[in-house]
């Protein structure tokens, strides 16, 4: 079903040295259900992964995206995959909206052969670089100028192409944001550095880590919008707006007001630096996916049942996914010595015991 | 007694701050979080923001601010969530601490302490496992502590907060919730460990085994296991890796004529590799055997558990080359 | 002579989310009497350093200052010795501002015990701890969050006291201004960042490095001025409008519109990036002693025979200075291992062959 | 023919460009101002300004810009005006570029290289004069060569263009100027030399003295000194740091029975640390004489002139090492 329907997003743009995009949204049924559906298995899938992370099937890191999925999916309906993506560690959703699956997902998540990284990179380092999707990065702030430089390879190969950069709001404090970004306005990258502000890095509330907590204003002299990130539609309208003004103009700046459900990681309850009310008040009033429901319902697009026969299936799939993970066997031993060079030029590398355990590399 | 790493480097921060008050605290979520890691927990409360800083996520600024400081004379603790994000702020820990009081000919000392978990944890993949003990022991202007015990935790983080050097305090995330052992000595508020010397901390004839930070307790096991078998070992918590004890490891390897070096980091210009060398210069005709080196394999951290596994010493590993340089046949396995 | 005149600075403040300071000046004969001096001295030893460069008396890289001296002596007049300083390469004027003398500047740039840093800096690190001057930095940017530690240790310490750390214009894009710019700001040090802004890093013009050459609005969200860097009362006026700033609110930016008339360093001609019209313009129009010449000579506070006088003393002064170094000798060769810590702990440290050469540490 | 090492790398690179149009020059001053050092001269004419780029001073975001563009299969080439300035923008070069192969399980390949001058320059005192071979080196992932003669300066950078992984390429400025004779095959546009081969300038027999950069000259220098006391020495000219080429090394070893190992770095941890560890790890029964092990002093970089002599290697200091291992009396000095 692919009738136009227009809808106004929730709040309006704010702007800074641009113009804002309207706020009138031109979607269609068909975008609106893949979008509930889209962020039904995004929340489905962090939750499961909760889950799996308590029965020690997952260890290390996990950072939950529930919460922000309208950001994943919003970006997704406003570019291709030519277009190149670039997050932090909170890199789940991300990757699926790119075209990843649920079984790479938690067999990565489990260390598993079919993970996207094969199991050897795990939750925070996903990848798929065949639709446009560079990582998964554990080190704050540094995935801003790779993402950057993945816009200059753009614009010298004439790819009538754009880079997305996703961090934080803490992330958006780091001096290698300010380098990245004056760089990329002194050569008109097309490079579209969105922050997600879910409002607190780990425990720190926006305001104790920011003189100004205008992440859409960063630098000042590059242009930016702040945008309801909770906001499918809202979200789809910014990134359009930024792709068409990053490939004329250079840098644009997307402030995502979002939120993240979960604590920062699994370590985190999350619940001693913001109140239980704050968090429930968001689920409330702002959840994303609710958000989508109720355009759905208000406009006859799907039945009640019928949204939730798609949050079952949904969950079916999540729920085969990590049975089939949990039959992925994991990396052959000798995988610990692959990948360490694209050309090894066989040369010797050693394990722990470089007398027991040598490799030839590849 | 007992106490864990945990509590023991909580409180000699807590007994450093309340004895000198030119000394804070500052870091990511120290404060109000009380800690990634929990040791800063309390202190805020204790101290009051004026000396438990939480900062942005800029580690480049943060620890510049701290250098800054301690030129003027105040005695900065800068925690690192993990060393891994030292990176971002190395310039200043090399260039701009470790050499000033060389460049200014004694002018500017540089009394701080970088400390936090460093090296491999559990699952944390290639960009949070780095070990970098022998990037910073390599640098003339810095000392370089890492402890072990408790003992260890609460003896080096009060020498290293006293001491009037930039000292970079290796801690490791999986011996923070481990117990030790500790004398009413050591919970004494005046206890201090010397920096610069290693301990031993079981004694042996047959071979050295070094170790430092959590290989220390695979190394101890290893004895054990080797004791069974009737190999005598001698375990060498190092403690300090810059100034390195040469003497108390050259006096051991003169004794055992056998030395096996333990790391989790990276081989190749390693801790290992200081040491064996440091024995051929000095003890080379002590020298029964090759010394073994046993460190993290040379491949990035994978996160698979499995491989995660290959890629650190193990207590076998140990004991294995043990066997080795003692001239105890192993049977080889096949190369992975 | 120590009456009071008022003097017009050359140009107005520019000023970003603060009030100007008045354009009125008020200085007395004596301040300018001493201006000229001081100025006078810093141009010659520059000059000399230059030739003694050539003469292959000091090696590896130096970085001159002339043209820039008016902020040097214009920051000095408003401020205190118990007030830090802190600044890059370029540090010599800046060392001699504070205090520092002739024999001391040249003893260290020809490697001699009499040196600053008894030999052992070099041209780049110059230290005078003793009246607040904390060097003498080599690496771009490094010495801006320095500063702010030194602003944050004064306000620890409550004592009333400010720091001013200066960088130049291409060190203004480094990202690490950014996090100490914004930590400062949320703790309200007493910090002044002062952007000597000679308009070139090395070969680079200003805008080629800056997407924004506004320096004096770096980060947009703290207050700045932008002041005639060649007019030492003007300088003056703004860092005593700076430093009661600071210790009242915290950061504030000043942006010094200044010139190098030498090349970078001894290895560049300074003349490829920059027309010589470009440079006798500014000597012409602008230098900054001249200017303070003038205001003499136009309030009858000396003859132009006076001031000729002065300079020829200035110029034996510094002749003298050089000669005296020259018999300063090279450090002891145990000198290599001093001060490599403050405490030693008598470890032992190696030279090249370690076998031939060891020490103990004191 | 004689060629400089600044025209080796210039014509290497502009080689490298002209064949493959995804190879681009990013750094300080590469352009208008032709290099600080003049490597880049005449580029940007050839090139233009898309493919060579000057940046502002900020090596943490153009080195990740780099990162990135190579993530996206462009070839940069970023020049460190030094690599004291790396320390900047070491966080990309471990995290970004180094690991990224692997934690992608192969996806993300990495063709960068980091190139620029490292280690001692003349008088530019502690905080510019910092050797990072073994830091670099010890981190797998990375490649790193230090070219010595313009032989090496051509083949290994074109070796480390076209190689499809991250390369740190160490020069070293003063061998910028210094000439050295090349054949029509090195001359050649499809010249180029294998990464992970060490190469041996002089054969010999008594002793085995391994070196790189700079110091393959003092090396040889030093050879030639021996020859005339009628000491064979055996000069290897390392090329390459990581991977170290251990059968080289070891196989000369086996012949030479001794070892002297030289770098201008800072000795802990070091390039000779690694070097003699391996050969004792290997070839521990055919060592006549224990390790000699020649290095910068360890201490920062003092400027005046004498001190900075007593910091770095001397050919009479690989002399008189050389002699030690040889067991021809050498008189001891008295102590700094
Ligand atoms: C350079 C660096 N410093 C510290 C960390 C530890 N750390 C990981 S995530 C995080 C908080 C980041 O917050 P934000 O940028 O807001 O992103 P969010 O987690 O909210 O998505 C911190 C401090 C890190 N990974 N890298
Ligand atoms: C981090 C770093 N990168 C590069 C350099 C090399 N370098 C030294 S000075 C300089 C130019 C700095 O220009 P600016 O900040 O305008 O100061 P000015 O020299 O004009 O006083 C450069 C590129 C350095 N010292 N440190
Ligand atoms: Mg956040
Ligand atoms: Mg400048």
């Amino acid at each position: 079903d692919t009738r136009t329907l227009t809808i106004e997003t929730s709040v309006p743009f704010t702007s800074h040295k641009c113009e804002s995009p309207s706020r009138s949204v031109d979607t269609t049924p068909s975008e609106l259900l893949s979008f509930f559906r889209d962020m039904a298995t995004m929340r489905r899938m962090e939750i499961a992964a909760d889950s799996l992370y308590k029965a020690k099937l997952i260890r290390g890191f996990c950072h939950l995206y529930d919460g922000q999925e309208a950001v994943a999916v919003g970006m997704e309906s406003a570019i291709t995959k030519k277009d190149s993506i670039i997050t932090a560690y909170r890199d789940h959703c991300t990757f699926l909206g790119r075209g990843g699956t649920l079984l790479e997902v938690f067999s990565e998540l489990m260390g598993r052969i079919h993970g996207c990284s094969k199991g050897k990179g795990g939750s925070m380092h996903f990848y798929k670089k065949d639709s446009g999707f560079y990582g998964g990065h554990g080190i704050v702030g540094a995935q801003i100028p790779l993402g950057c430089g993945l816009a200059f390879a753009q614009k010298y190969k004439k790819d009538g192409t754009v880079t997305f950069a996703l961090y934080g709001d803490g992330a958006a404090n780091q001096g290698q944001l300010f380098e990245a970004l004056n760089i990329s306005a002194l050569w008109d990258l097309p490079a579209i550095l969105v922050c997600e502000n879910n409002h607190y890095g780990m425990g720190t509330a926006e305001w104790r880590a920011a003189k100004s907590p205008s992440y859409y204003k960063r630098g000042d002299y590059v242009p930016g919008l702040k945008v309801d990130g909770m906001d499918a539609l809202a979200v789809k309208q910014a990134c359009k707006f930024a792709k068409e003004h990053a490939l004329k103009n250079g840098p644009i700046i997307l402030e995502m007001d979002t939120y993240r459900y979960h604590g920062h990681s699994m370590s985190d309850p999350g619940s001693t630096y913001r109140t239980r009310d704050e968090i429930s008040g968001v689920r409330q009033e702002r959840d994303p996916i609710e958000r989508i429901r109720k355009l759905i319902l208000s406009h006859d697009l799907a039945t009640e049942k019928e949204l939730k026969d798609t949050e079952k299936e949904v969950r079916k799939l999540v729920d085969d996914a990590i049975a089939q993970a949990k039959e992925s066997p994991m990396p052959e031993p000798h995988e610990l010595f692959t990948n360490v060079y694209a050309k090894g030029y066989g040369v010797e590398a050693f394990g722990a015991d470089r007398k027991e355990v040598r490799a030839v590399l590849p | 007694k007992e106490m864990t790493v945990r509590d023991a480097l909580n409180s000699a921060l807590d007994e450093e701050m309340s004895a000198d008050p030119k000394v804070f605290l500052m870091g990511e979520e120290v404060g109000e979080y009380q800690g990634a890691y929990k040791i800063s927990k309390g202190l805020l409360d204790k101290y009051g923001p004026d000396r438990v800083l939480d900062t942005p996520i800029t580690e480049a600024g943060f620890t510049g601010i701290g250098v800054g400081a301690a030129y003027h004379g105040l005695r900065p603790v800068i925690e690192f969530m993990t060393f891994n994000f030292s990176m971002q702020a190395i310039d200043h820990i090399i260039n701009s601490a470790a050499k000033s009081n060389y460049m200014s000919s004694g002018q500017i000392s540089v009394p701080i302490v970088f400390r936090g978990p460093n090296g491999a944890a559990a699952g944390v993949g290639a960009q949070h496992s780095h070990c970098y003990a022998s990037w910073y022991a390599s640098c003339p202007g810095l000392k370089v502590l890492t402890p072990y015990s408790s003992e260890d935790a609460r003896g080096l983080l009060k020498a290293a907060i006293r001491d009037p050097d930039p000292v970079v305090f290796l801690e490791n995330e999986l011996l923070y919730g481990e117990s030790f052992p500790v004398s009413a000595e050591v919970l004494d508020s005046s206890f201090c460990l010397p920096i610069g010397k290693a301990k031993i901390e079981r004694e042996g004839k047959d071979v050295t085994i070094t170790a430092f930070s959590k290989m220390v307790g695979y190394a101890l096991k290893a004895a054990e296991i080797l004791a069974k078998e009737g190999i005598s070992a001698e375990v060498i918590n190092l403690r300090t890796i810059r100034p390195l004890d040469r003497s108390t490891i050259n006096a051991s390897v003169r004794k055992t004529n056998r030395l096996i070096t333990v790391e989790e980091g990276f081989p190749q210009h390693g801790v290992g590799a200081e040491i064996c060398t440091s024995v051929v210069e000095e003890s080379f005709g002590y020298l029964d055997a090759p010394v073994e080196r046993i460190s993290g394999a040379d491949v990035p951290m994978p996160y698979a558990a499995n491989l995660e596994r290959l890629a650190v010493p193990q207590v076998e590993d140990i004991v294995r080359a043990a066997k080795r340089a003692c001239y105890r046949s192993v049977p080889m396995a096949a190369a992975a």
